[in-house]
């Protein structure tokens, strides 16, 4: 993993890559991205987050693909461009992640409800070099050997 | 005390790619809610105006920028945003300045011109704006979104394409002979279903286009209308019950654009509704009235699918059992509970302040009994919903 | 039936240039008014926000943004946008819904960061946005405008350059103390004068700089106010008496950012007031009293000169007498009519949409008698002014 | 004059340039810039309008001088930047119009009531050549023997 984050200080790489969080240490609810300030539990007058690990694994909310380009400040990976999907993913911590699904990874390949697995992959390229973003990867099928993440 | 105000007139610049100015359209549309109801401008004492946020400052200060097209005449003024609730936020602007006796007579307006292709955040680079960082990060547009909920429903509810493709077959005929449509033309459900795929499962015909139009809606004081109706000797006064602009409640659970992720519920708990249940709720609460009520609905169609959702949100049937409805012919006109009677937005596509005001005209059409080609019969109560973005969303009752 | 609404509490985030997003000024203040207050955030049953144009989506739809960054309450809510006249206008919107009985609590917030230099439109080519035509046809700035009016007093009036600077004098010394301006610094008479011309006759210490800054109210049903006052034990009440928020009344004859031109008045004939005189007559009538009932007025100077015309434009003194009044200490803090006893825009610099609340925060503290080091004695009544442009302006009326 | 107008229809051009109005055929009033649709006197049911030339002489209601550079998308005559003066001027029709005051004129040159009378000079250069602009010159001075607007 060369590439540097598309983001500073929203995930972590290596090989057990994670999101990360705040935790609030008044009430203990998790946000991501990560908040400063104020707890945004109204009922919580908590100021002080610490950073925290999201769950690697989560379970599929719901999913789709990007069959068109879409728009600046999108960075196509490619030219020409290859759709890649997408999926919303609930994780044990009580909350919704959006991802896109790891490359080779169509809607085909998921239900809601199935398993999945974060991971960080290059996702574009700029003037920087490779930049990377956190993707869900499928656990319990293998990528289909195409270039494109839609089926 | 009455919390009820009167729709005096109601007014539209159809919809379509006309190339003018947003202005133009929204001076049309006032002059047309202005002579239905049978008032000149100048006894106008509010005007509100829902802000375009594509237009140049003009747009930024819609409310005035109307006001100067239409001639300065020293009224009240105020311009509201609140992304596609738009409309219904000026609506309730204006409601209150009557309901506290602070003006009688209140102009309301919504025009925009919309450009093709995906809707994309403003230029620049913004690190800390949500909506700049979903396209940046995740490539993630608004019909993804739609997908993601389109979806659901298929793996939860058992939906299926063909149910999608048949909202906007319901929709196209629906909105057949409506003067104010952009589409007028039957479609088919192959049609639909052989479109191209923009984010799977949705095809480019399940989403809306997006317009160039305007709407506009008389408000007044019920006495204000009484004696309105002695002068013009109309007849039964369409009435607003209520308009709801409620937030979500934390932790807001669905995921909604333009955000990446939900708040989690682990430690406040998963929230008695979700937010779009919550907008419905509140109306109906404001109303004075239950679901079971309602004759007729217009709903935010952004996509095919969002309209089975919406249906479920306002609790017009069971969770899961919008599919049913629709396959009964229950949502078509002469069904139990007609949705969308204009076409909705998958006749008229999007024009984003404006749409949520369109939908009050439709209604008010209905329930006066002069929607020409698309009347639900004897409609007395009709409700509006409408998908917003960070937290807006709006729902808005009319009787008579 | 009272028109008044209750002020339960103001805050501030203080203006300078801190370089973050306008969502934790917004927080920071709101939460210091509901703090003020005495009231929870969970209380609050409405949110009204002011909208900031160069803040990306969120901005557009602040109060959302807001409520969002406070925790999802299930609040009510609503955006308002009018220039440099949004937080009245917002603050209006709010005391509509108490006043309709359909709120009991609002809280109203306006923040922003504001770029470097002068003020100019979004980027792009819009040939029908007047906004953009005046930059590219004729080079025309917001302190060319400003300056057009000041050489007005010179040619009509026997203004003085020296009379502009001890405005700016005047004002610096008014805001050395207090906490949340951004210049404290007193100024002499002569730096003013040889700081370099910006639009002649208007030097650059005339002219106001742009800040970042936030500004919340917190208003409320007097019968809630009064409620609280048992519980918490507070003194006299300040209350809002009058939000005026009037258009023009055509035709406008004098020249406003960012037009090109005045209406004619060649067929209809010269309004009896222009329009900012309109704006203070309204707020006049609205409260039921007369300038002379006025201890305190905090004005729009964003440049010396102007704060001159605001003094006559709120007939606290008659036309081309706002020399004569400065020159005689009145609209120094200790005067007959102290004015901008903050510091007013000379100290803060703009925000726009926190300006007009920043001001009803700075005339409640007066009134309460909370003002440190800048109070004015037994002041009970105040009014502010605020430009805006486009046919907006507004005035509020705070009494106790 | 071989300088295109910078904005089409908003003046003439040649011997005696004249801005270019609107005038309501209901009521008579007269707009600038022209206006279409419906009259803005709210007085007036009018939406029918005829271009009008507007009166070449007016009056000084104020004036003052851009001593800095606008900023976009105003675009220079020159460059390095030299400060030129503006009028806002009072016409027999009733209205108030804003211009530059013609080249060579200054803030110095001109008084609150004073005469002035509209020509139209090259504003600036773009891709298409050179562009044009109505101004106000001074009736009873003559320019002062510099490149600059102003004093
Ligand atoms: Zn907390
Ligand atoms: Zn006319």
């Amino acid at each position: 993993m060369t590439a540097t984050p598309a983001i500073d200080g929203w995930f972590t790489t290596g090989d057990a890559p994670a999101l990360l969080g705040s935790k609030c240490t008044t009430c203990g609810t998790v946000f991501f991205p990560k908040t400063t300030g104020f707890c945004k539990n109204p009922a919580c007058s908590g100021e002080e987050f610490t950073e925290t690990e999201l769950s690697r694994r989560g379970r599929v909310w719901s999913y789709t693909d990007a069959q068109y380009q879409p728009p600046a400040p999108y960075i196509p990976a490619s030219d020409p461009y290859v759709p890649f999907a997408l999926a919303a993913v609930e994780i044990p911590e009580g909350l919704v992640v959006l991802g896109q699904l790891a490359a080779g990874f169509g809607v085909a390949d998921i239900k809601v409800g199935d398993e999945v697995e974060l991971v960080v992959e290059t996702s574009y390229v700029d003037e920087t070099g490779e930049r990377s973003i956190w993707k869900w990867r499928p656990v319990s099928v293998e990528p289909v050997e195409t270039t494109g993440g839609a089926q | 005390m009455s919390r009820d105000v009167a729709i005096a007139g109601v007014g539209m610049h159809p919809w379509g790619k006309w190339g003018k100015n947003f202005v133009e359209y929204g001076v049309v549309a006032a002059r047309a809610a202005l002579a239905d109801a049978g008032i000149p401008w100048p006894d106008v004492d509010l005007i509100v105006g829902g802000e375009t946020v594509r237009n140049g400052y003009g747009g930024y200060v819609a409310g005035a920028t109307f006001a100067q097209a239409l001639g300065w005449n020293g009224a009240r003024v105020a311009t509201s945003y609140a992304a596609c609730a738009t409309g219904a936020q000026a609506l309730d602007t204006a409601r209150a300045r009557i309901l506290a006796g602070m003006s009688e007579v209140a102009l309301v307006v919504g025009a925009d011109t919309t450009p093709k292709g995906f809707l994309a955040p403003n230029a620049g680079e913004r690190w800390d704006d949500p909506d700049w960082l979903r396209f940046r990060l995740l490539g993630m547009t608004n019909p993804a979104y739609f997908a993601l909920y389109a979806r659901r429903r298929m793996d939860l509810y058992g939906a299926t394409s063909e149910d999608f493709a048949q909202v906007k077959v319901k929709n196209a005929k629906h909105g057949l002979s409506n003067p104010n449509a952009r589409y007028r033309k039957e479609v088919a459900a192959h049609e639909v279903l052989e479109s191209a795929i923009v984010a799977d499962p949705l095809h480019l015909l399940d989403i809306c286009a997006t317009s160039d139009g305007a709407a506009a809606v008389v408000l007044c004081s019920v006495e204000y209308a009484q004696k309105l109706a002695q002068k013009h000797g109309s007849g039964d006064l369409v009435r607003i019950k209520a308009i709801s602009t409620v937030t979500p409640t934390f932790p807001n659970t669905i995921i909604d654009m333009p955000l990446m992720s939900t708040d989690s519920s682990a430690v406040a708990g998963v929230p008695e509704r979700t937010f779009k249940e919550s907008i419905g709720d509140a109306a109906y609460e404001e109303a004075g009235i239950s679901p079971e009520d309602v004759d007729v609905a217009e709903v935010y169609d952004l996509s095919t699918a969002l309209e089975l959702d919406w249906i479920e949100d306002l609790s017009l049937c069971k969770r899961g059992e919008a599919e049913q409805l629709l396959r009964s012919g229950d949502t078509t006109i002469g069904g139990r509970i007609p949705v969308n009677p204009s076409g909705g937005l998958a006749c008229f596509g999007e024009a984003v302040p404006a749409q949520a005001l369109a939908q009050v005209c439709e209604l008010t059409w209905q329930l006066r009994g002069q929607a020409e080609g698309r009347q639900v019969e004897g409609a007395r109560v009709g409700i509006t919903a409408n998908q917003g973005l960070f937290g807006h969303g709006s729902s808005v009752i009319v009787a008579r």
